[in-house]
């Protein structure tokens, strides 16, 4: 396996850049809510794929099944019921998982150089390697994603199939996604895709059908096409205008310089406290 | 498919799954393919993504095929002939119809006899002591040369147009939406729109599954759907047809090899008592053609007959023993299951064999089939996983509570290799043979199911050759030509169906011109003959193996004319076309009614039919000599009167289910032997079993999840993580009613028992006004048992009635009474 | 025995102690956590057996010093008063940062930079204990919102820089000091220092011995 | 290049200290980023058809081991057939699953018998099952095989015994099943069609 079969364009925990000179094309998944029909397909491919199984759970009242997204479930469709107009019901069903943000929160709040890392195909992959389990990762995804496993401590979550990328293929959900609600390719590809999808939705009568791709993270590369996305919360809490917490930005953004720079200028001003005042003794004859 | 074939001719999904793209309106009723058939329901989508086509749901739960609707209309379970005779009437009176169509290509001119009548829900020749009709009475008026009498003016009272205009007359959109609780204003939406297909270029097709045929009164609640499509065109079109979307990956085919009780291979069917005499026998199936010039084609059934006797008793069949005849078993009566689990209820039954079937889960009222079972001196289970039916006689506590010592049957299991472990063919819904290959060895100690049937029926021929017996001449001098006896392998089988030259076949119109070598594989069923020379095991499956080679293993998908007819992708049945009836897609004079969907068009230059499929007609025969397009009917054209083929009359009518929340029959009040289907065969005995509105207030309907597959995914970690735990479904109105919370453990009851499942409470089920009373319908998934990864559960089956569909005895699943509490 | 030479007992071992296992756990959380807050300081994760390990150590040691300040902060409440005299003292800060001060008002056992030390921490590691039980992996964080982890996770770096910046001042006042290190090491200092630098404290020492 | 005594040391100071710094852990990480392993690089593929519902999905089947004689041929992954015309490589949650249903926890692996009256499944042999089968089925029908009815007409039947047969077996093990079934002379013969 070469070093790079995919290549680089950010890296937890590190200040330098990566090498990522060679750009390689810039990849979507375009999920269009108005064709799924909530099969758990995907659910069940990611699953097999990655060879993870979840626990054989409880139904808690609804069909969302695993009732949540953890360290083995890495996508989970979520159903809601709603009636936007009144007296038409609709059901608006919602894969959830990693967006892979095109400015991703978790690898910004990373300490473990190389845990998380930004391939120059928008892919935000987790290197469980080099994952320390602390939770960074939950603390910056703006879309609430990475699980801790029980099992070993490490952070995990969508792939993208980073694997099967890598060697030509389409990620598992898309190519079983049996009504291609699910799609796949270059990101431009996928933005005209779901331009001609909105406009058919509006001819339906969605007049606020559209793209959701947030540029409060810079974009995603997994984009949803909703018929309502003047209301993206309609679909099982979906962010309206997601962005990197300004809690989480404070945090890994202006304090880890600001406040790295404090504590050196607090050291460099002691020592040059030092230089100039020089110790403090206590006079000899006090001594006495 | 007892209901399509008394239509069409064929009892087949019409067109193919890919085919479904080429819509511009798809109706969605009495199914729910985007659960059930997601991977099919894919084509929806694209008619929709490229056709702009619209999408109908009407079911009584807002499903998953509801959620990507354009338009949903919701129905009270089990009145779907009310809501399609609404559809019927409206087409009718608003003129809506493909005239050109129905008048060439349906028996809409025929003239029906005058004795025939129907009064007050019931038509004439009723037997209410036997619940069965004495259909003399059902047929047409014949003329002097042999031929059905026809009014090609349609102005007669007694031709099939009028009799069908009076009969659904009756269906206004009112009367409608007071039986099926469907508002009106909805009811009319969905009529507009499907009116809107009757014009030549536009299509609509009907996806159903279960949810028809689930009934007492199924059969004809597709049949209602077949005739709503007729009337617009709709049948033999690219885009249309009557898409009846099979359950299991090869019931298909096993129904075309006829593995039901009544059947032989290729839907010949079996003698009764009576036919004692060979040729009687073919002569009443060799049906004569009831218009000038028409095919029938089953005037060939003699071609077929002998050839299938050929491949079961090889040089033992003659012509002079007709060709084993009287080794066929004849029929007193129909043993279908419900039939059989009767009959061992009595004590009439011995010894059962269930190969790959779970009927404890699968079949109604749990209680009547645990006790049925424990009845029988031995039970054979050949499957692949461990199922509830090889365990009814083990005590599973509150799921299945019985005492293993007071059952003496004795239970053999034998393990059976899966689809990964075995080769083979397996016949899609759209008719579709298609060859898999074996990628790995089962595990322990399995073996195929050829492998079994060969090891008990070696076994019992050398008992029979040895020792004797009752009638051993079958056994013992079945064909069994193969390389290794105990282990017949797939390709050996494959090829003694699709059957072989035993001496050289010769061109009937050339003698000297051989169309196959003596010892070489069929090209097709047109080589067949009843002279002994060609052997045939399923003769509709006839050239699936030819020598060409495998036709079911060819894996060329190209598409040269886009609309997705792939015709040399494996093999469809019949000789490999992919839309049936596609002769009607063409006006008489052979021009496809819509060219940029053509299938076929007369090419008078080549004098023959060419298009993207293969002609459902004879290829050669011009317009001008009239071949109609149903050349399996003797008429050449498609019935909207059903003749005799129907048990309970020649035309649809509403009938309450068996268990109904009404006391009466809306349609007529005043009738109760017309309240459920008048021809619904009940045991003695069952009666008492069913309940009534008093006591169990609630409808209750069973179904499938996307989640499962029948009874086997819960077997499945995958699966079961999906969809881990038993639960039913009820509305946020009767939630409140009866204090229930989503999550809560409620207790769902029958007449005939109880299960225990958790609550989901939803705004996808609703109470529906229905003749101004509120009716609640609780649904009820059915994916578990007491065997399997998922969490344990009920038997759902536990809740149904023992009664089944007129025609086909198809247990009344969908629609059943039922009442709820907060456990 | 301070009568018998020119030392002055300032903490017993008890005290000494218990301030050592405070200052040790504190620097180990402060390699460990830059590690974890800068990728300049990552090289602090090996002395930890690397980045899993300085994870999973960090909030126990935490808990260890926490534990143990909180002994410190019982036994030396007392002296942390704030009172005029200090508030005076406070005035004369340029004079004695530049070694030229004069006269200074007789301060106690601690002057006011010390108290400031002393309230701060008091204030800093509960909240750092606090937010730190917050964002505990893989124990305690599920539990909590999201949000509340967030600002936990930026309470907690804030805190710890406070905490930090504190003690490098009182690290250095202590080696600027002269004399003031063998307190915490020896537990005396000479009468001088203490006559100097905590005039009244050594009144009040020498009251108590006499 | 002319290197001043003062200049060597300053080098080997800085070499010592950088080298030092690496034992503490500024030494660069070996791998930067590596993808999972593609796992069917060499994986034998078979191709097969969906044993569920009657779509037919094409299915792709990847074992372990190139069936060289020494390996042990096991599926470890099945996915979608992308020239199949109808799924074009998708699957349903119950096609995409079907590696556990082939792995099965559940899947009968020997024949058992549980005698009348008894609590537990015993193992016995395929011969043994067969025959004690076949024993049972030719008593019952030498018994109750009807060969002409009341009124003495041939009906040569045996509805003492019925059969209910797969739905999903392939068209080959249903025609040899109808075959036997019929050559036996059983009327009570269905299948899941019915339900």
């Amino acid at each position: 396996m070469a070093l790079q079969s995919l290549d680089i364009k950010a890296r937890s925990a590190t200040t330098t850049p990566s090498p990522s000179v060679r750009e390689t094309m810039e990849v979507a998944k375009l999920i269009d809510i108005s064709k799924c029909i909530g099969c758990k397909a995907c659910q069940v491919a990611c699953m097999e794929w990655n060879d993870l199984r979840d626990e054989v759970g409880n139904n808690v009242g609804v069909y969302d099944n695993p009732a949540d997204l953890t360290a083995k479930s890495w996508t989970v469709m979520r159903y809601a019921e709603v009636e936007v107009e009144q007296n038409k019901l609709e059901w608006l069903i919602r894969k959830d998982g990693c967006m892979h943000c095109a400015d991703p929160g978790c690898l910004k709040a990373c300490p473990s150089p190389g845990a998380i890392v930004q391939y120059s195909n928008g892919i935000v992959d987790f290197h469980q390697e080099n994952c320390i389990g602390c939770g960074y990762c939950i603390t910056g995804c703006p879309f609430n994603v990475p699980r801790i496993s029980k099992q070993d401590s490490k952070a995990y979550k969508c792939t993208l199939c980073s694997d099967r990328i890598a060697v030509g293929l389409e990620p598992a959900c898309v190519k079983t996604c049996p009504t291609g609600a699910i799609v796949f390719g270059a990101k431009g590809d996928m933005i005209h895709h779901a331009e001609g999808r909105v406009t058919d939705l509006k001819s339906r009568g969605y007049t606020n059908a559209g793209l959701y791709d947030p540029q409060g993270v810079g974009g995603t590369h997994v984009m949803y096409v909703l018929q309502h996305a003047d209301q993206p919360s309609l679909y099982s809490g979906l962010p309206k205008d997601p962005s990197i917490s300004a809690m989480v930005g404070l945090w890994k953004g202006v304090a880890k310089p600001l406040l790295s720079l404090g504590i050196g200028l607090t050291v460099l001003a002691g020592f040059f406290h030092y230089i100039k005042a020089g110790p403090n003794e206590v006079e000899e004859e006090t001594e006495k | 498919m007892a209901s399509l074939a008394p239509t069409f001719g064929r009892g087949a999904m019409t067109n193919h799954w890919v085919d479904i793209k080429n819509a511009d309106l798809i109706l969605i009723m009495g199914g729910n393919a985007a659960e059930a058939h997601p991977c099919g329901f894919k084509w929806v989508t694209e008619a929709k993504a490229h056709r702009n086509a619209k999408l109908i749901v009407v079911d009584p739960r807002f499903t998953r095929s509801a959620a990507v609707s354009d338009y949903y209309a919701p129905i009270r379970a089990g009145t779907d002939i009310a809501f399609l005779g609404g559809v019927i009437n409206y087409l009718l009176s608003n003129d809506k119809i493909h005239h050109e169509y129905v008048k060439n290509y349906t028996d809409f001119s025929f003239l029906v006899k005058d004795e025939f009548k129907f009064e007050n829900g019931i038509f004439s020749g009723y037997d209410a002591e036997k619940r069965k009709y004495d259909k003399a009475t059902w047929g047409y008026q014949m003329g002097k040369d042999g031929f059905v009498v026809t009014d090609p003016t349609l102005k007669n009272p007694r031709c099939v147009y009028q009799m069908m205009k009076a009969h659904y007359g009756r269906y206004t959109p009112d009367v409608v939406s007071n039986i099926c609780g469907t508002p009106k204003d909805d009811f009319l939406k969905v009529c507009e729109m499907i009116a809107e297909t009757s014009k030549s270029d536009k299509t609509m097709t009907i996806m159903y599954a279960l949810g028809w045929t689930q009934h007492s009164q199924g059969s004809q609640m597709i049949r209602t759907g077949a005739m709503v499509q007729l009337l617009l065109g709709n049948i033999g079109v690219a885009g249309g047809g009557m898409n009846a979307l099979r359950g299991h990956s090869n019931i298909q085919g096993l129904t075309d090899l006829g593995l039901l009780s009544n059947l032989l291979p290729g839907y010949m069917t079996l003698p009764g008592d009576a036919e004692q005499d060979y040729k009687t026998y073919i002569e009443k199936r060799a049906f004569k053609p009831l218009r000038p010039g028409q095919m029938s084609y089953w005037q060939n059934y003699g071609k077929f007959f002998v050839s299938n006797m050929k491949a079961w008793f090889g040089d033992a069949a003659t012509a002079k023993n007709n060709w084993s005849y009287d080794w066929l078993p004849k029929l007193d009566k129909g043993y279908d299951l419900l039939q059989v689990f009767e009959n061992m209820n009595q004590g009439k039954v011995n010894g059962y064999l269930c190969q790959g079937f779970n009927p404890l889960a699968s079949a109604p009222c749990k209680i009547k089939v645990s006790g049925s079972l424990s009845k029988l001196k031995y039970l054979v289970i050949i499957d692949p996983l461990a199922t509830e039916t090889s365990e009814f006689w083990q005590n599973h506590g509150e799921y299945n509570d019985v005492d293993p010592s007071k059952i003496q049957t004795e239970v053999f299991r034998l393990p059976s290799t899966c689809f990964a472990e075995e080769d083979g063919s397996l016949v899609s819904s759209s008719r579709v043979l298609q060859w898999h290959w074996k990628a790995t060895e089962p595990p322990g100690e399995a073996k195929g199911d050829p492998e079994i049937m060969a090891g008990i029926f070696l076994k019992l021929k050398e008992m029979y050759k040895k020792d004797g017996g009752a009638f051993p001449d079958p056994i013992l001098n079945l064909t069994w030509k193969h390389r290794q006896p105990e282990s017949p392998s797939a390709e050996e089988l494959a090829k003694e169906f699709s059957g072989k030259a035993l001496k050289d076949v010769t061109d009937p119109k050339d003698k000297s011109k051989v169309l196959v070598k003596g010892g070489e594989q069929l090209n097709g069923f047109a080589e067949l003959r009843d002279d002994g020379s060609t052997s045939c095991g399923c003769w509709i499956f006839s050239g699936s193996w030819s020598e060409k080679g495998n036709l079911m293993a060819r894996r060329d998908n190209s598409d040269p004319f886009g609309i997705g007819q792939t015709l040399n992708w494996a093999f469809a049945w019949p000789a490999n076309r992919r839309v049936l009836y596609n002769r009607a897609s063409c006006d008489l004079s052979g021009k496809p009614y819509d060219s940029k969907r053509k299938l076929i068009g007369w090419d008078a230059a080549a004098g023959k039919w060419t298009g993207s499929d293969i002609p459902d007609i004879k290829a050669d025969s011009a317009p001008v000599e009239g071949i109609n397009p149903f050349i399996m009917n003797p008429e050449g054209v498609a019935r909207f009167f059903a003749v005799d083929k129907m048990a309970e009359g020649p035309f649809p009518e509403h009938y309450e289910p068996m268990e109904s929340p009404l006391a009466n029959n809306p349609m007529h009040p005043d009738n109760p032997k017309a309240r459920a289907n008048p021809a619904a065969r009940v045991f003695k005995g069952d009666w008492e079993t069913f309940g009534n509105a008093e006591k169990f207030p609630y409808v209750g309907t069973t179904y499938r999840l996307t989640e499962h597959f029948h009874y086997w995914t819960k077997h499945v970690k995958l699966n079961a993580i999906m969809q881990p735990e038993q639960f039913v479904e009820i509305g946020e109105e009767l939630a409140k009613e009866k204090g229930i919370k989503a999550g809560d453990h409620v207790r769902v009851k029958s007449m005939r028992g109880f299960i225990i499942a958790v609550a989901v409470v939803t705004k996808r089920l609703r109470s529906l006004n229905v003749t101004g009373k509120k009716v609640h319908t609780i649904g009820i998934p059915i994916h578990w048992g007491f065997m399997g990864v998922a969490k344990n559960g009920y038997i759902t089956n536990t809740l149904t009635p023992f009664v089944g569909d007129a025609n086909t005895q198809t247990p009344e699943f969908k629609a059943f009474l039922v009442d709820i509490e907060k456990v | 025995m301070s009568n018998e030479t020119n030392l002055v007992q300032r903490y017993n071992v008890k005290e000494r102690t218990n301030h050592w296992v405070v200052a040790i756990t504190f620097i180990m959380l402060v390699l460990s956590g830059l590690a974890l807050f800068h990728p300049s300081c990552l090289f602090f994760y090996s002395l930890f057996g690397g980045g899993t390990w300085a994870r999973i150590l960090h909030p126990f040691i935490g808990v260890i010093m926490f534990l143990s300040f909180l002994g410190l902060a019982v036994k030396f409440w007392d002296h942390n008063h704030i009172t005029d005299t200090d508030r005076e003292w406070r005035k004369h800060l340029g004079d004695i940062l530049a070694n030229k001060a004069k006269n200074l008002p007789e301060i106690g056992k601690y002057n006011i930079g010390q108290k400031y030390l002393f309230w701060s921490l008091v204030a800093i590691i509960p909240m750092l204990m606090l937010s730190g039980f917050i964002i505990w992996q893989p124990y305690f964080a599920p539990v909590f919102a999201i949000g509340l982890v967030r600002f936990a996770s930026l309470i907690h770096a804030l805190a710890a820089f406070i905490g930090i910046v504190a003690i490098i001042v009182h690290v250095y006042a202590a080696y600027w000091t002269r004399g003031s290190i063998s307190a915490m090491t020896r537990g005396t200092v000479t009468k001088a220092w203490a006559k100097h630098h905590h005039p009244a404290w050594y009144k009040e020492v020498n009251k108590g011995a006499k | 290049m002319q290197v001043t005594r003062r200049q060597f040391f300053k080098v080997c100071a800085g070499g010592l200290g950088s080298s030092s710094l690496a034992m503490l852990g500024f030494s660069p990480n070996d791998a930067l980023a590596e993808v999972r392993t593609f796992k069917l690089e060499r994986a034998n593929e078979t191709r097969n058809t969906c044993p569920y519902c009657s779509v037919g999905c094409g299915i792709l089947m990847y074992s372990l081991g190139d069936k060289a004689k020494n390996a042990k041929s096991s599926i470890i992954h099945i996915e979608g057939d992308p020239d199949h015309p109808v799924n074009r490589g998708t699957l349903c949650p119950k096609g995409a699953g079907l590696l556990d249903f082939v792995h099965s926890p559940n899947r009968l692996k020997f024949p058992e018998v549980r005698e009348a009256g008894s609590k537990e499944w015993k193992r016995i042999s395929w011969d043994d099952a067969f025959t004690r089968i076949a024993k049972l089925m030719k008593a019952d029908r030498d018994k109750n095989f009807e060969a002409k009815n009341k009124d003495g007409a041939t009906v040569n039947r045996w509805v003492t015994t019925g059969f209910l047969a797969a739905s999903a077996s392939s068209n080959e093990s249903g025609y040899l099943t109808h075959k036997v079934v019929r050559s036996l002379g059983m009327l009570a013969f269905d299948n899941q069609a019915r339900v």
